[in-house]
């Protein structure tokens, strides 16, 4: 497991909101972390890139240790993030936005660069010149994901990618993301959407307040109604 | 040991001062004079037998403040008298304020006229009484300069609350008496904490004057004085008079400048009271206890309430009470000789008048700092105001 | 980010015995206490109403004084013709609120640290004029030998309150309605609305109210407090000075209210008699107040974020319930 | 069909960009209108220049024969316009009540109310309650509404731009972030709420499986433009719709 | 003509001084969003500083404005990692009390290291004296001021502009927490801004010097002059800073001269003017 999270507990200000939640992704996999609305699932991923830091429980990844580091610290370990409100820099330009992830990750050399963000959302071509705030909802999610990319992760955290974008934006995303997949980089995915978790993922966890529900592949989930009605549904 | 004759355990004395900010300086010197009196009486069996006691507070330059003190101070402390007060607006506060705590203040500081005019002279506040020179003292330039023909346009760099206003117009008004030919041609302001004149003193130059009066003080005379020198000031006006230059601070801050003649032998100035006149033997032993103590010069604040506190030893041995008109009627008629000359009491206004120099800033082998050398001392009398007294024309 | 919401750490009782004290006060304390007390209840009602356009309305303003200062001055300006307390109060109270509706009209479109600069502004032009209008102000060095006057009522009745213990609880009376006011205020449906804009200020208007009105209608009534607590003070003090709407004085209520805590109603009012208290204490110390003072406030900013009164409301955790349901839950 | 709102040649540039082209549109009372097309169509444009929170280039709007083309936003909603926002947008400080009871408050023009407590206007309180109820958030009403997660503030959102009684409302991708069941039960609710209280909404969505289950009628923008205009069957067939937009997965 | 030539002059090396004392105080702004009170203070320590090295120890001039920019990156350092840093997850108004308790704490520290009186070092020789410009002397002082203002001001556009350091502050100042999880070192910018800023400062008061006094609130009576710059400008911009000095400067300069009397009134009614015309000031980013 390259990624593997033991008893975390994480929450905020007063509340605790995930209570010793345990989960592992492998190398190269792709899992989706499912569950209802409130459920614990971006606080998880906001835990691993220490913007919400755990309380107890230990987060590894690869090799690292990642509970009592800082978020810049953890994202040069390689993992890139995608929040689930787009987060892009408005004062900097869409070009600007991408060149400086990869500076800052020092990954000029990695297979992703701005020309190939280009390609998968040829909207932001010609759009390269403006700053971040003068973006539609959609293409300012369409750059955090390229920003992400940009930083050429081994480790890819994607909370709710699909929101916002156009079915056939959408459409692209799955293959890209099989495509990423191919290339070795390993994905865990924060989503509600069965349809789209379905195209990528291999397998999932299903959380609730907070607490490992269940655990197992993609399909178990997509054919199982008795666990969708119980942990997705109302 | 005798007991105390005014059934007392201590005489208390509060003293207040600016002791915070840019002009911190001048409350330290009230309470270094403060104490120095306190010890020297103390020292030799107190009044009439009672110890005295002092609390020194700080009025922060504000008069919320300095009212806020003087209520700790009566109240809250027991003072039986007030000392102290630097800045015009703060003694204006006070005055009424004693008048319900009922305990006389010896003002040691604050120059404004209205202090006296106003508040003791119109509203009869009798509690105020005040020992230093209010600001008349600066109209002397008039008389200093009446006689010289050449110096007829005059400006001012003032400072931009009453006390600048008020030194103007009082020049202005003394000056035209003595030199009808005489022209007031700019007039350029400085408010408090001002770090740069350049443009108040190019303002004023070109003007063309032949003199200028400026009224900044403590480290805002400096650094005007500075800044006029860099930009050729000197060599322009025939003559240029700092009203505040007998303070200890602003001659020490000049000190270089002086010794290498820059001023050119054009700085004069006037002092409330400065350590090198008079040249009496109750002035010169003052100085030199007060460098003892402090290895530092007096400045007019510390000699003024230095004399304060004298001056409340001979009226308490007169009045044998802490009574307030007692002691307003031992002052009535007191003349006592001070470091600073003779003080004479004038009951109208609870004014002790004394005569102040007024001279070139020149370099004295003998003293660490500048003096006033060249003195000119015109008896108060001529230029100081009197009762009956009319508004003075504070226009700009 | 926790959202702490406007607590409550008085209970009924702890008032009534608060009120009680404060009523006893000058029957056994002396005469300094009870003049600071009267520092401390002008600080509480100024700061009070400064909150409510900070705290409530989330508008930072660095110009109190100045509605502070037209309050002090316009009631010292009756005083000296006609020695009414009630008329000088009164009067200097509504002409701070006029001028806070003036200022306001201008200030309120803008928010933020904006917001807080155009409101310095105007209160050092306050300042600047009470400097310079020297005929009508007494410039720098004020008005002076203001009258404690007389407590008229319609002609009928007048109270003397030449005494500091009689001007008390006039100052104690006016304080506690003050208190009231703004107690009803705050949980209003304004009040309401004010902390909706602060917290939502492009969504306000999509729930249907006007920002701006809003807005200005806070900041007069914070403007009429910051007069009342001015006007309070010409009596006490027999003068007015400049420095009155100098920056310095809006400092005041800004670090009172801070201490106290920003999201409790109780906040400025802890927070006023906290600094006055701790100040006159240091000042009995030490003419170095200003270094202690100082790493005091660094101590409670660093220790005591939510502020003193926000701590406490926090060790209370008794979060404000809603009102009680109206329909039972399906 | 009775009209509601019309939109005359509207139009609204960013530099030389036109976001929203002249476009020309007309809306009926009580139908639940779906706005989709691709990225930086122009869509929340629209919604901002109906709402009033920007003001157009050219074009008129006009809502009941009346023209409010330079209306402000709060005036707006009180002739019943309102919004929800395509980012969060709710008093994160407030209680999940209290965010309700507002719009109520507004309502019933008692905001301006200085003296008694909030809790003693009962028929505003009842009925905040009620729409929590209808919106499911009545047991977290205490709860300061920041605290909810992304999918519960979405259906405050949704309760807040109901409660003050719209007769036109703008909600833009008002389901976000929610799973697709209660995507499809939060829009069923809209089509209940414009049913019921004969609103019209005009929603924002990228969601297909809710747009062609539930919308009335769909309105289809590309590069500021309307590129159709029809029934959910109409759209489905529509072919420049299938290229720019849906793909071909949607394929009736 | 000349006289409205000189005092023109005047005005912009009176810019120049407020110019690097305002520059510091926007950069924080922009980037940690603290609004440093104590940036006066940091002025002062400059002025006290410098005043120690060269006119106590008699270290030369250039070499002890150095040491004292030193000193305030310390100090700014010290205040940002030990304090400052603690408080950015609370309301503005939080950061502004710790700052203003630095301020009290500072000025009343100088006056216990210094005393109470002002403190004065002698004019360095190469910047005594005066030129002749518009048929009047104009000091050479002045002068040094136009050009270290000029040369700061091109030094800060490279910085910011040209530089990867400025584009990652510049994407720090946007959005910290996103900064941090694409791998910014946000806790190191913030340092380096706030030491930047407070260098800035110091070298503001340590150029000073020479032909003012340090003493204690001399920080208090720049920084809301620097607030008014700031706003003027926009906050966070360097450009508008920079413009709004020049717009403050020049004007009060010509205020001296045609109307005294409002002195104190200036630079309020421009802030006033330029706001209700620029509710965001100058150069403020459209957001
Ligand atoms: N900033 C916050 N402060 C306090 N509580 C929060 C905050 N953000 C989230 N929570 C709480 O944490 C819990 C989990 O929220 P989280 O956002 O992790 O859920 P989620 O599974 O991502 O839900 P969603 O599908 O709606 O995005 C929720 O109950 C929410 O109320
Ligand atoms: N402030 C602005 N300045 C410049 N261009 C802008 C601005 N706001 C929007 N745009 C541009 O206008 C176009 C339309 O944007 P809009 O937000 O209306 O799209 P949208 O249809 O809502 O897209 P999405 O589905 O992605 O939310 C986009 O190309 C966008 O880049
Ligand atoms: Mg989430
Ligand atoms: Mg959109």
């Amino acid at each position: 497991m390259i990624l593997q999270i033991h008893d975390l507990v994480a929450g905020y200000g007063g509340s605790v909101v995930i209570h010793g939640l345990s989960l592992g992704v492998a190398e190269g996999e792709v899992v989706s972390l499912l569950g209802r609305n409130g459920a614990g699932k971006t606080t998880t991923l906001r835990s691993i890139m220490g913007l919400t830091p755990p309380r107890a429980g230990s987060i590894r990844f690869g090799k690292n240790e990642l509970t009592g580091r800082q978020p810049f610290e953890i994202a040069r370990t390689g993992i890139g993030y995608v929040p689930d409100t787009h987060r892009i820099f408005p004062d900097l330009t869409v070009e600007e936005n991408l060149i400086l992830a990869q500076r800052i990750a020092g990954t000029r050399r990695g297979p992703w660069t701005a020309e190939r963000i280009y390609l998968l959302f040829p909207v932001l071509r010609p759009l390269h010149r403006l700053r971040g705030s003068q973006l539609s909802g959609g293409q300012q999610k369409m750059l955090a994901i390229g920003r992400a990319l940009m930083q050429n992760p081994s480790l890819l955290l994607l909370d709710e990618p699909a929101e916002g974008l156009a079915p056939l934006v959408v459409h692209r995303l799955v293959e890209v993301l099989r495509e990423i997949r191919e290339a070795g980089v390993t994905i865990l995915l924060a989503d509600q959407n069965l349809h789209f978790c379905r195209k990528v993922a291999d397998r999932a966890y299903i959380i609730e307040n907070g607490l490992m529900q269940f655990a197992g592949t993609m399909d178990v989930v997509w054919k199982n109604d008795d666990l969708v009605r119980r942990y997705l549904a109302i | 040991q005798t007991a105390c004759q005014l059934n007392v355990p201590t005489l208390k004395l509060g003293v207040q001062g600016i002791a915070s900010g840019a002009h911190a300086d001048y409350g330290r010197q009230i309470n270094m004079g403060a104490t120095l009196a306190i010890e020297e009486i103390n020292a030799a069996g107190g009044i009439l037998g009672c110890k005295l006691e002092m609390r020194f507070m700080d009025d922060e330059n504000k008069p919320a403040t300095g009212v806020k003190n003087a209520r700790f101070l009566v109240n809250e402390w027991g003072a039986h008298f007030l000392y102290g007060t630097d800045s015009s607006g703060i003694a204006m506060a006070l005055g009424p304020v004693l008048q319900e705590l009922k305990r006389i203040q010896f003002f040691t500081h604050a120059a404004t006229h209205r202090l006296t005019e106003e508040l003791v002279y119109d509203k009869k506040i009798k509690e105020i009484v005040r020992v230093s020179a209010p600001v008349y003292q600066d109209a002397i330039a008039a008389w200093v300069f009446k006689d010289n023909p050449e110096i007829k346009r005059w400006a001012t760099i003032g400072a931009d609350y009453e006390y600048g206003y008020a030194t103007w117009a009082i020049f202005k008004d003394v000056m035209k008496k003595s030199r009808p030919d005489a022209e007031f041609v700019g007039a350029a302001w400085a408010p408090f904490l001002t770090l740069d004149f350049s443009s108040q003193i190019a303002a004023v130059m070109a003007t063309n004057p032949d003199a200028i009066i400026a009224t900044p003080w403590a480290g805002e005379a400096v650094t005007l004085l500075r800044q006029a020198l860099l930009m050729g000031v000197f060599d322009k006006v025939q003559a240029w008079f700092q009203a505040m230059g007998g303070s200890v601070d602003v001659l020490e801050g000049i000190s270089r400048e002086v010794q290498d003649n820059r001023f050119k032998g054009k700085l004069w100035a006037t002092a409330r009271y400065i350590h090198n006149w008079p040249n009496t033997q109750i002035n010169r032993s003052f100085v030199e206890r007060f460098q003892k103590r402090w290895s530092r010069l007096p400045n007019y604040s510390a000699e003024t309430t230095y004399s304060a506190i004298y001056i409340t030893k001979l009226a308490l041995e007169k009045a044998k009470s802490l009574d307030t008109d007692s002691v307003l009627a031992a002052l009535n008629g007191m003349r006592i000789p001070t470091p600073a000359g003779l003080r004479v009491y004038r009951s109208e206004d609870h004014q002790f008048v004394y005569n102040v120099p007024a001279g070139r800033v020149v370099w004295d082998a003998k003293y660490p700092i500048p003096v006033l050398g060249d003195l000119v001392v015109i008896p108060a009398n001529e230029y100081w105001r009197s009762p009956p007294f009319t508004a003075v024309p504070v226009g700009k | 980010m926790t959202y702490l919401r406007h607590a409550h750490i008085m209970s009924g009782p702890l008032t009534a015995a608060l009120v009680a004290a404060l009523i006893v006060l000058p029957l056994l304390a002396g005469n300094y206490l009870t003049y600071l007390t009267i520092q401390i209840l002008i600080l509480s009602l100024f700061a009070l109403g400064f909150n409510l356009l900070f705290g409530y309305t989330g508008l930072l303003s660095f110009g109190q004084a100045g509605f502070y200062a037209v309050g002090a001055y316009i009631c010292a300006k009756i005083l000296l013709v006609q020695p009414s307390l009630l008329l000088g109060v009164l009067g200097g109270t509504v002409a701070a609120a006029v001028v806070a509706v003036l200022l306001g009209a201008l200030s309120v479109r803008h928010t933020r640290i904006y917001f807080s600069m155009l409101t310095l502004a105007f209160g050092m032009m306050i300042y600047s004029v009470a400097w310079k209008w020297r005929d009508v102000t007494g410039g720098d060095d004020g008005l002076v030998g203001i009258p404690r006057a007389p407590l008229k009522i319609l002609g009928i009745a007048s109270i003397s309150l030449s005494t500091i213990e009689h001007y008390y609880y006039f100052v104690l009376v006016v304080v506690l309605l003050g208190v009231f006011f703004m107690y009803r205020l705050v949980n209003s449906p304004f009040g309401l609305s004010l902390q909706a804009i602060r917290d939502g200020e492009t969504r306000a208007p999509f729930v249907g109210m006007s920002v701006t009105t809003h807005r200005l209608l806070a900041f007069t009534i914070a403007g009429l407090y910051a007069g009342l607590a001015g006007a309070l003070l010409p009596p006490l003090e027999n003068t007015v000075t400049p420095v009155m709407a100098h920056w310095t004085t809006s400092a005041d209520p800004i670090l009172a209210t801070l201490l106290g805590g920003i999201y409790v109603f109780s906040g400025p009012i802890v927070g006023g008699a906290l600094f006055i208290i701790i100040k006159d204490l240091i000042v009995r110390v030490t003419v170095h107040w200003s270094i202690v003072l100082g790493t005091v406030v660094i101590i409670l900013v660093m220790g005591f974020r939510g502020g003193v009164a926000g701590i406490v409301a926090g060790m209370v955790a008794r979060p404000r319930a809603a009102p009680a349901p109206a329909v039972a839950s399906k | 069909m009775r009209e509601l709102l019309r939109v005359e040649k509207l139009r609204k540039s960013f530099h030389d960009l036109a976001a929203v082209d002249a476009i020309d549109l007309q809306l009926a009372v009580g139908v639940l209108v779906a706005l989709i097309g691709p990225n930086g169509a122009g869509k929340t444009t629209l919604i901002n220049l109906l709402s009033g929170a920007l003001a157009p280039d050219a074009g008129r709007v006009i809502f009941r024969g009346e023209d409010i083309t330079r209306l402000p936003s709060h005036l707006r909603v009180r002739r019943g316009v309102t919004r929800s926002y395509q980012v969060m947008n709710i008093f994160p400080r407030l209680t999940v009540h209290e965010n309700v009871l507002l719009p109520v408050l507004a309502r019933q023009r008692r905001l301006l109310r200085f003296f008694s407590p909030t809790s003693a206007y009962t028929a505003a309180v009842e009925d905040a309650d009620h729409l929590l109820a209808e919106v499911g958030l009545f047991e977290q009403r205490g709860q300061a509404a920041g605290q909810l997660s992304h999918g519960d503030q979405r259906r405050l959102e949704l309760g807040i731009a109901v409660a003050v009684q719209p007769v036109l409302c703008l909600l833009d991708e008002p389901s976000a972030g929610m799973n697709p069941v209660e995507r499809t039960i939060v829009l069923e609710l809209v089509k209940k709420l414009a049913h019921d209280r004969q609103t019209t909404f005009v929603i924002v969505e990228h969601d297909m499986d809710v747009v062609f289950s539930l919308a009335e009628r769909i309105v289809v923008m590309n590069r500021g433009r309307i590129l159709a205009d029809g029934t959910p069957s109409e759209i489905r067939e529509n072919r420049q719709v299938r290229e720019t937009y849906l793909g071909e997965e949607w394929v009736g | 003509m000349d006289t409205i030539g000189y005092q023109g002059l005047i005005g912009v090396s009176l810019a120049m001084s407020l110019w690097l004392i305002s520059a510091g105080l926007t950069i924080i702004f922009g980037v940690l969003g603290v609004i440093n009170f104590a940036h006066g203070s940091l002025f002062m320590v400059g002025a006290y500083m410098a005043y120690t090295f060269y006119g106590l120890l008699g270290f030369p001039f250039g070499l002890s404005v150095l040491l004292s920019l030193a000193v305030a990156a310390v100090l700014g350092l010290i205040m940002e990692r030990g304090f400052l840093r603690h408080l950015y997850h609370l309301d503005h108004a939080y950061q502004l009390l710790l700052t203003f308790g630095f301020v009290l704490v500072l000025d009343d520290a100088v006056k216990i290291i210094w005393g109470g009186v002002f403190k004065i070092p002698p004019i360095p020789r190469f910047l005594d004296g005066a030129w002749p410009v518009f048929g009047r002397p104009f000091p050479v002082y002045n002068t040094f001021l136009i050009a270290i203002g000029i040369l700061v001001g091109i030094g800060l556009w490279a910085l910011f502009e040209k530089t990867w350091w400025g584009r990652v502050v510049r994407a720090t100042a946007s959005d910290r927490e996103m900064a941090n999880a694409i791998g910014v070192n946000v806790p190191w910018v913030f340092s380096t801004v706030f030491v930047v800023g407070a260098m800035l400062a110091a070298l503001g008061g340590a150029l000073g010097t020479p032909i003012r006094v340090a003493a204690p609130g001399i920080g208090a009576a720049m920084i809301i002059q620097a607030f008014i710059i700031t706003v003027i400008g926009g906050l966070g911009s360097l450009k508008g800073a920079f413009t709004g000095s020049l717009i403050v400067g020049i004007l009060s300069a010509y205020g001296t001269l045609f109307f005294p009397i409002f002195e104190l009134f200036f630079s309020f009614v421009i802030m006033t003017v330029v706001l209700l015309v620029r509710p965001q000031g100058l150069f403020a980013h459209v957001n």
